[in-house]
């Protein structure tokens, strides 16, 4: 039945017509918006008789398998009657609100909350899947938050909004838990099909859990104790947002989910004792503390928690009877509730206040509304002949009849008839306190009737408690009859709804109450005297604190571990990575491999001492800068010269070329930095960089021996083979660069050029201002450019360049390449500009280094590209021989343009570094004079 | 076609580079048409790509003509795939909110932007894992220069802690690096995989530091606790599109774990079989709680989406530690979701801040907005998509997260850890979002700046991403599952991606 | 005969790399590690061409050029920056 | 534009060029060629203007002169660090000088520091003295007579300065 | 190899290493930096040359043609290493390192140090 | 040779390691290059050490593993570029922050912070 599938959504496509019409008048924006609603509920109602025979609509489209969500309603009695609550009584707050709402607030925006949350509390109860359930469960929280916090710029609405959230919320991240679980141990997450694993799920060890967390998300949403405490906080929403969620919708989107899954989790001694005995605590909390507000809606509030505490102690039971109770109370509670909210938040829109000490004798200025409140109060209170009377009676009898509790099963009628006392208290307070009991007391307004249409909510409500009251079976019979039998999955027991049992227990625990509430509210003040005795907590500001507690803790927690110092995290990553390999390299039992070693001779010995001594000098020496460099250049030298000694001249010639133009960075940024380094860590701090360092040297060194010391079976000869016949070249490495592996070179240029812009970008607005005199406070020398040295530098460019010009070629074959070239060509041109500085360069040297590296690294990717011409793949090589008269035979190759690009990239990326650099200082720098 | 594999590094290398040669690169409007075309380009090029690989199947580009293992592979499978379209969409999307303004302050964005673009894509998509360590220095270098971009103490600061501790992790990439090819001889992936199982005793010992030593530097990159200090400070201080682009830089950390060790050092792996998983396990779940106490402390909008980014590389991390298809699917449903909407989120803060005057984005009471119910509309979804709330796409990686544990011992830690760090993060979010969009003082700034055209198509469209994934979610969760069910059978089936070694 | 010849000079040139290492360590002056360092790059590139000689091979002389070209552009580069601080001004 | 901005260069380009790739084949000699051309076009610019060598042979003679007090230099020089240290006597000599031009005083500061026991530590901002510093100063006077007219004077007459 | 031609190498590969033994030596050993400045630019000068003619010699013969590109090396080292000496010169001087007491003209450093005339009187 | 090796590599390690975790910028862009001498001779070690085998065809007889030798020039060169970075960076970080702290702010002298937290233990 695919018009099922659209039920909830007629109202979502809803939200837009408020917020399009608002600017209309509110009657047309408040009839616009009403008129899909009303369209669903009579599409639901259209199917009330079938229902009413026993039939049950279903219809499911797939959504997102993977997590068990299918697009899947189901239209039983529980979901019709809970729908024509959300819907009726929607309408019903739709209508009031068009009169409730002032001028200033925006009747779209809050239509288009209210449907919204419409639309996904009618999405819960038309679930048939699991997950979906969990969905609109999740909107109703979002949407009401909406809805509660309407009038956001107060406070109490914004700190209430977030209690609510904040509860339910948790709440149904339980209750996900809770579903999922459940859904995983029956293997579907249909409805129906958990409806009838009732038993399986019982008997299956994850029973426990799936009812502790599925009753988590039902207790939280119906302010069942202890989460009692944010719906009084809620009600700083606008009234009509009360009487719609906080009587007739959400707070019973838990209860309805205990009535849903009533077949398949209820009827346990574990469901009995934690449903019930929640259900009679909240029942007395809230009954209690309904007495003592001198709030209007929160009174309405706690009271809304004892009925909902009262329908969950019926759910408990786990009688047929029981729950049959429970769905009709449910009808009655919403009737009334509603009614009562809307009456109250007349009574605060016509006087301007809802704080009982100041409203008194309203008799005589809203009679009407007065009348309709009190036969509404009287409902809640539990008088014959009200809808009320006949769900508390059969609550009462319900009481009597169990006995779970053993011996100690007496304490439930009797604490259910002190929970009825209490009802007639705060009910018959609500109408003498508010409406008789003296004058008015410094009223911002003179009370007056409400608006015609305003009243006809509470009207049509206030009828239907009484005559619910007096023929129940004509007006609900059915409807409670389907839901009941949808809620036990099968078919409801007999009951009778009679409103004369006779002279029975029921009946004389309701006269107790009813007596005794009568007494209590007569002799209120010894009772409230006792209550002030007690120290009043405001839960909001309770919770806010524990918020901002757990809010500061966290933060705390956060200051220690991310101090922010670079010391502490380098040492994290070392450990962690050091605890991970050294956890694994003790497994290795022998360090040593089979591969024969190299024997030692003292040429290696004087490097190895060269590198060493001068790697710790650099360590011991590195607060004394200049020095620090000259040892690294030392480190950086015997390195070259080991690439060189074990076969590797083309990485002796990088390592020589960058090592160069490496120091000569450190050298600039030298300048800059402070000249000294302070003696600032302390002994314990040095020792343990010590014992960090050698464990990472240790692990490292032990590593790289037990490699080196063992044989292996490399790719490699697929290069040697291949270097000359499908590279062009005999010099493997350069061609593993340039060919076989010319995309890491691409990329290896392309961090090079993108590492020049990035400095580029770093010294494009540094300030910095420079030290006047070296580290032991001596001016600098007056000798800007010695004649020598500018003489000569000159004069070895042109050398320079022709060698790296030599270099360039040969690479392919021989050790070279574009990379070493390029640095050559790089570093004869800082030769310059250290011999003659920038301004002379400026005006001889027009090259743009920004466009060298776009060029470089185009031309490379050129050079790639042109193999898709012939139909190969990116960067496939191309080379051949060819012979010119007098010239000979030579060779081209693509990857000479390769080559030609890494050229240029380098050489655009090195300069654009250093000649930026160069221009920091250009400008006059503060002269020291000397003093001896 | 059969370069199509390639289109997602050669488009933004090309357009980065062309962008630094006159004319273009004189004037800051033609990069700007020219960084739309070339993200256009690539989002196109990839879905192209998405569709072929899922109708087709894997795509290996042997770089030179050169077959693996000898040669540099890329391979375009299902995951490499969608993680690239992801990237592309992530850049069109961000680069229509940097052309609104956020592309002045300095030199450089848009190329820098487009080499960034390029590592990213090139780290999903090669198949040699030297090529990846190149693609991860690539993305990395542009990733500090942009982390620089329009200056400021914060940026300088992060920068350093950030472009330190990654030279640091490069040292560690390569020592792992020097270490398995040093074993293994070889550095195609799935030539790696095919021998990583031929290994015995000592040299499997030694394999398995060097793995190890990988984990850490992947680690380091997908923020996972102890190596997570850096990413709050790093994100929030960097501007808007930046650090909108820095929501996939993570992921290409997890990505990497993924690929490592499912592929190289997963089930087929002989005495290295799943090495990673009782390492992974543990620092995941604690990424996940500090990245949860994170949120909850968060002062401002910025700060609170990098904590959220460490949560989201926590929970992955949980997925990869599992190790099963399920937990592979969901992560990569979650990676697409969480890239997307905290990317938004990031944008979003830019725009909240600059209309609050000096409150700027910090969770305070500050002047009104300009455009409170757009900002607040957006807000709201970003919230929703980054709590894991219905209606949007957080709902459905979270579940798919929680659906994908195994075993009870697994359950019991990822589902509350998981849960309560989504409850941390609504609180946070209901605090944030009352106090900034309810809480006022004073009248609306001076110098507030409106959001720009652009700048709200971009964030509509990342927030948007977040409906659709829920929309569609169905047979974006079976896209992720078969890529899940590949990565997981690459081992068995390394040969097919061989066409240089007979079996 | 040349291969002794060439171990003799090896070792002058490793006891030649040591004292330069000696006077690197102990200074006195900034100057004096320069020298040092200075004449460092001369032995390093006598050594590599010792190498080339004792391996038969011409690939090691670029390395030997290089050291040549490279080491006086770093000697000079210190001693400017001792002289000027800044050392492309 | 002249085809040799830097004559000596351009012939020392093609020199050396050859001399790299050890061939004297055709190609080589073409790219010789090319070199000795571009690379004097390319750096012509980035030089300030120089006195021409007016008298080649004489720089030739030049040459060899200095090559061989090199050699003498250095066996000199190597007796002295040998020998007993406490008989040196070191000292700073200033040396009068009378080139204009810089590549001049570059040259002979230069061939100074090459030669016998000297080496050149500074050139007066007025460019009329040159500082040595002697391993081992018997007479100074003497020392000076000789620098002026062994390499001066040559010097001079080279570049007709 | 020809003895003749192996003689002629080994002879001046020991030139070469003597030198640059002595060179390193004096660098050791010389007792102030304006001393020990001349032991490398000298000594070792010729001493590399020693090697770089063995070089040029036996890679001739290895190669079986002339080669001499070893004189590049040559032509380097004699442009640069006066250049080099002088600069260290000059920063000893600029720190105003002591010389021994033995240095005869010790009075002219500050005006060496300053680029002035040695006759003018150094500035208050 | 190849202890001696690993020993050297171990040392420029641990070297490497022991300055980048000091305070100051310029400290840690030493130790940082340090580090990258160490990495670039192990990596070139995973190929294992040979003399006299350059991989250029015809000059040797037997060739040293070129694959290595190909990867450490790419990391040789990514790591200048890398440290030319982080040496601009720590000039740009002393420029805008007034020290080269690589926290940007020098911390409180030790002997405050000693005495605090020996309290406290
Ligand atoms: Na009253
Ligand atoms: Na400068």
């Amino acid at each position: 039945m695919s018009s099922l599938i659209w039920l909830p959504f007629l109202p979502l496509l809803g939200t837009l017509i408020p917020l399009i019409t608002a600017r209309l008048s509110r009657t047309v924006c408040a009839l616009m918006t009403a008129a899909l609603p009303a369209l669903t509920l009579l599409l639901v109602l259209s199917h009330a008789g079938d229902i009413f025979q026993g039939e049950n609509f279903e219809a499911a489209i797939p959504w997102i398998p993977s997590i068990g969500l299918e697009l899947a309603f189901r239209l039983d009695g529980l979901a019709l009657l809970f729908a024509i609550l959300i819907l009726g009584i929607g309408l019903l707050v739709i209508l009031y609100a068009r009169y409730y709402l002032s001028a200033q607030d925006s009747i779209g925006k809050f239509y288009a909350y209210l449907i919204l949350f419409m639309f996904a509390m009618l999405g819960v109860v038309l679930s048939n899947n699991l997950i979906q359930l969990w969905f609109f469960w999740e909107l109703t929280s979002i949407s009401s938050f909406l809805l509660i916090s309407f009038w956001g710029h107060k406070t109490d609405a914004r700190k209430g909004a977030r209690m609510a959230l904040t509860i339910t919320g948790a709440g149904g991240l339980a209750l996900l838990a809770g579903l999922l679980i459940l859904g995983n141990t029956v293997g579907s997450f249909n409805l129906q099909d958990i409806l009838d694993s009732g038993p399986f799920i019982k008997a299956s060890a994850n029973y426990p859990i799936i009812v502790v967390l599925i009753l988590l998300g039902a207790f939280t949403k119906s302010a069942q104790f202890p989460f009692h405490f944010w719906l009084p906080n809620a009600m700083a929403a606008p009234t009509p947002v009360s009487a719609y969620l906080h009587s007739a919708t959400m707070v019973k989107a838990g209860i309805f989910l205990m009535a849903r899954f009533y077949p398949a989790l209820a009827d346990t001694n574990l469901w009995f004792l934690i449903v019930s005995l929640t259900g009679l605590a909240t029942f007395l909390v809230g009954a209690y503390h309904a007495l003592f507000q001198h709030d209007l809606k929160g009174l309405l509030a706690n009271s809304t928690i004892s009925h909902l505490g009262l329908i969950t102690l019926l759910l408990g039971m786990g009688t047929d009877l029981a729950a049959v109770a429970a769905i009709f109370h449910i009808i009655n509670h919403a009737i009334f509730k509603a009614s009562l909210f809307m009456a109250a938040g007349i009574i605060d829109h016509e006087s301007g206040s809802r704080d009982m000490r100041q409203l008194n004798g309203l008799w005589k200025y809203m009679p009407y509304t007065a009348t309709l409140a009190m036969v509404a109060s009287a409902s809640m209170a539990g008088v014959p002949l009200m809808n009320g009377f006949l769900s508390k009676e059969m609550f009462f009898t319900e009481t009597l009849h169990q006995a779970s509790l053993g011996s100690l099963s007496w304490f439930i009628p009797v604490l259910a008839t002190l929970g009825g006392v209490f009802a007639v208290a705060y009910s018959t307070r609500f109408i003498h306190d508010v409406f008789f009991n003296g004058e008015p007391i410094n009223l911002p307004k003179t009370p007056h009737e409400p608006p015609r249409y305003m009243r006809v909510p509470v009207e049509i409500l206030v009828a239907l408690c009484l005559l619910v009251g007096l023929f129940p079976s004509l007006v609900v019979g059915d409807l409670l009859f389907a839901a009941a039998s949808a809620t036990l999955n099968g078919t409801a027991p007999d009951y009778s709804l009679a409103i004369w049992h006779g002279f029975n227990f029921p009946l004389l625990m309701s006269i107790i109450a009813l007596i005794g509430g009568l007494f209590m509210y007569h002799n209120r003040t010894h009772l409230f005297k006792f209550q002030a005795k007690f120290p009043s907590s405001d839960p909001k500001l309770i919770f806010e604190g524990i918020v901002q507690r757990i809010a500061a803790q966290a933060s705390r927690i956060i200051a220690y571990t991310e101090n922010n110092s670079l010391q502490r995290y380098i040492f994290f990553v070392l450990s962690l990575s050091m605890v991970m390999t050294a956890s694994s390299l003790m497994k290795l039992n022998t360090t040593t491999g089979q591969r024969p070693e190299i024997p030692v001779d003292a040429l290696s010995i004087t490097c190895a001492v060269l590198l060493c001594v001068s790697a710790i000098a650099t360590v011991i020496w590195h607060r004394r800068r200049v020095i620090a460099l000259i040892t690294l250049s030392v480190v950086g030298l015997i390195v070259s010269l080991a690439f060189a000694l074990f076969s590797a001249p083309d990485l002796a010639l990088t390592q020589l070329s960058v090592e160069v133009v490496t120091v000569i960075l450190l050298i600039l940024a030298l300048f800059f930095l402070p000249q000294k380094t302070p003696k600032e860590s302390s002994p314990q701090r040095v020792v343990r960089d010590l014992g960090l360092a050698s464990l990472v040297g240790g692990v490292i060194g032990t590593i790289c021996y037990a490699l080196m010391t063992r044989p292996l079976d490399t790719i490699s000869t697929f290069f040697t083979e291949n270097s000359k016949t499908g590279g062009g070249g005999t010099n493997v490495v350069n061609v593993i660069l340039v060919d076989f592996r010319g995309f890491d070179t691409l990329g290896e240029i392309t961090v090079l050029g993108i590492a020049a812009l990035g400095i580029y970008k770093l010294i494009a607005r540094m300030r910095l201002s420079m030290p006047s005199a070296d580290s032991t406070g001596r001016p600098w020398s007056e000798d800007k450019h010695p004649i020598l040295l500018a003489v000569i530098s000159q004069s070895l460019l042109p050398l320079a360049l022709l060698v790296s010009a030599y270099i360039f070629l040969r690479g392919h074959n021989m050790p070279g390449g574009g990379f070493i070239a390029g640095l050559i060509t790089a570093v004869a041109i800082i030769q310059q500009y250290i011999g003659h500085g920038v301004d002379w360069i400026k005006t001889r040297l027009k090259l743009d280094y920004q466009i060298m590296i776009g060029a470089g690294i185009g031309v490379s990717t050129l050079s790639g590209l042109g193999s898709w011409v012939f139909g190969h793949t990116f960067l496939s090589s191309w080379f051949d021989y060819f012979y010119l008269p007098v010239i000979g035979k030579f060779e081209l190759a693509s990857a000479m343009f390769f080559d030609l690009g890494v050229y240029l990239t380098v050489i655009g990326a090195t300069m654009l570094i250093l000649a930026n650099l160069g221009k920091l200082t250009t400008s006059e720098r503060p002269t020291l004079q000397e003093h001896d | 076609m059969q370069h199509l594999s390639i289109f997602p590094i050669l488009i933004p290398l090309l357009f980065g580079a062309i962008m630094l040669l006159p004319p273009i690169s004189r004037d800051l409007n033609s990069q700007r048409i020219c960084s739309i075309i070339g993200t256009l380009f690539l989002l196109i090029s990839s879905a192209v790509l998405l569709y072929q690989i899922s109708s087709d199947g894997v795509q290996v580009y042997a770089l030179g003509g050169w077959q693996p293992p000898f040669g540099i592979a890329l391979v375009a499978d299902r995951v490499s795939s969608l993680l690239v379209l992801l990237t592309s969409f992530l850049a069109f999307s961000v680069m229509l909110y940097a052309i609104a303004g956020k592309d002045k302050g300095g030199a450089y964005f848009h190329p820098l932007f487009m080499f960034q673009i390029m590592g990213i894509n090139g780290a999903f998509l090669t198949g040699d894992i030297f090529n990846l360590f190149v693609f991860f220095e690539i993305l990395l270098i542009a990733s500090y220069a942009l982390l620089i971009h329009a200056g400021g103490k914060q940026k300088t600061q992060a920068a350093m802690h950030y472009v330190i501790l990654n030279l640091i992790g490069s040292s560690l990439f390569l020592f792992g690096l020097g270490i398995l090819y040093g074993t293994l001889g070889t550095l195609n992936m799935a030539d790696m995989a095919i021998k990583v199982g031929q290994l015995e005793n000592g040299t499997a010992t030694l394999a398995k530091t060097g793995a190890l030593l990988l984990l850490v530097v992947f680690g380091l990159k997908a923020a996972m606790l102890p190596m997570h200090f850096w990413l709050p400070r790093t994100y929030a201080s960097a501007s808007a599109p930046v650090a909108a682009l820095f929501a996939i830089m993570t992921k290409v950390g997890i990505y990497s774990i993924f690929r490592v060790y499912t592929v190289i050092f997963g089930e087929h792996a002989g005495e290295l079989e799943n090495i990673a998983t009782p390492w992974l396990w543990p620092l995941a779940l604690l990424t996940i709680s500090i990245g949860s106490i994170g949120v909850l402390a968060s002062p401002s909008i910025k700060t609170l989406s990098a904590n959220l980014v460490i949560v989201s590389s926590g929970s992955l991390l949980a997925c990869a530690a599992i190790n099963t298809e399920a937990a592979t699917s969901a992560a990569l449903y979650y990676m697409v979701h969480s890239t997307l909407a905290s990317a938004g989120l990031f944008l979003l803060a830019d725009v909240i801040a600059r209309q609050r005057g000096k409150a700027e984005d910090r969770i305070v009471r500050s002047r009104p907005f300009i455009q409170p119910r757009l900002l607040g509309f957006a807000f709201a979804i970003s919230a929703l998509a980054l709590v894991g709330m219905p209606p949007l796409s957080g709902f459905v990686g979270k579940i798919m997260i929680l659906q994908a544990t195994q075993s009870s011992v697994q359950t019991m830690w990822v589902w509350p850890l998981i849960l309560i760090g989504s409850l941390g993060a609504l609180i946070t979010f209901s605090r944030a979002g009352t106090t900034l969009f309810w809480r006022h003082n004073g009248s609306i700034s001076t110098d507030a700046e409106p959001a720009k055209f652009t700048e709200i198509l971009s964030i509509g469209l990342l927030l948007f991403a977040s409906v659709v994934l829920v929309i569609f979610g169905g047979y974006v969760s079976e896209f992720t599952q078969l890529a899940a069910d590949h990565l997981h059978n690459i081992q068995s089936s390394a040969y097919n991606l061989l066409p240089g070694v007979t079996q | 005969m040349l291969n002794i010849t060439i171990t003799i000079v090896a070792a002058c040139i490793c006891i030649a790399l040591i004292l330069n290492l000696w006077r690197l360590l102990i200074g006195p002056s900034v100057s004096d590690r320069i020298l040092a360092l200075d004449t460092m790059y001369i032995n390093a590139i006598a050594l590599i061409l010792l190498y080339g000689m004792h391996m038969g091979s011409a690939l090691y002389f670029e390395a030997a050029v290089l050291i040549a070209m490279l080491g006086f552009v770093s000697t000079a580069a210190l001693c400017k920056y001792l002289l000027r601080g800044d050392i492309i001004e | 534009m002249k085809l040799f901005p830097m004559p000596f260069h351009s012939l020392l380009l093609f020199v050396v060029w050859l001399l790299l790739n050890n061939s004297i084949s055709a190609g080589h000699i073409v790219l010789a060629v090319f070199f000795a051309i571009t690379i004097p076009l390319i750096v012509t610019s980035m030089r300030d203007e120089h006195p021409r060598i007016l008298k080649p042979w004489l720089a030739i003679r030049y040459v060899f002169m200095v090559m061989k007090d090199i050699v003498i230099a250095n066996i000199e020089v190597a007796l002295l660090i040998v020998g007993p240290i406490k008989k040196l006597k070191p000292g700073f000599v200033a040396v009068p000088i009378n080139i204009d031009s810089e590549l001049g005083i570059t040259i002979l500061a230069s061939t100074v520091s090459l030669t016998p026991g000297t080496v050149s530590a500074e050139v007066s901002k007025d460019k009329a003295w040159l500082y040595i510093h002697a391993l081992h100063l018997d007479n100074e006077e003497e020392l000076v007579e000789s620098i002026k007219s062994r390499y001066e004077a040559p010097i001079k007459e080279i570049f007709g300065c | 190899m020809p003895l003749y031609l192996e003689i002629i190498i080994c002879v001046s590969l020991l030139i070469g290493g003597v030198f640059l033994l002595i060179g390193s030596y004096g660098l050791a050993r010389l007792p102030d930096i304006y001393m020990r400045l001349h032991s490398p630019t000298k000594a070792s000068t010729l001493g590399i040359t020693g090697v770089l003619i063995a070089s040029m010699i036996l890679q001739s013969h290895l190669q079986g043609f002339l080669s001499i590109k070893e004189l590049l090396i040559t032509l380097f080292l004699l442009i640069t290493a006066p250049v080099a000496a002088n600069m260290i010169a000059k920063t000893a001087l600029h720190y105003r390192t002591k010389p021994i007491n033995e240095t005869q003209g010790d009075d002219l450093m500050e005006a060496i140090r300053d680029r002035k005339s040695p006759k003018q009187p150094p500035e208050a | 040779m190849e202890g001696m090796y690993a020993f050297c590599v171990g040392l420029l390690t641990a070297c490497g390691v022991f300055l980048a975790l000091r305070g100051r910028s310029f400290s840690v862009v030493v130790g940082l290059t340090l580090l990258s001498y160490a990495v670039n001779l192990f990596l070139f070690a995973s190929g294992r050490l040979k003399l006299d085998g350059a991989a250029v065809l015809g000059e040797s007889e037997q060739y040293s593993d070129p694959l290595p030798q190909a990867l450490v020039l790419t990391a040789i060169v990514i790591g200048f570029a890398m440290t030319a970075f982080a040496v601009i960076l720590a000039m740009r970080a002393r420029a805008d922050l007034g020290n080269d702290h690589v926290d940007g702010a020098i911390p409180p002298q030790h002997n405050d912070t000693s005495k605090k937290s020996g309290g406290s233990q």
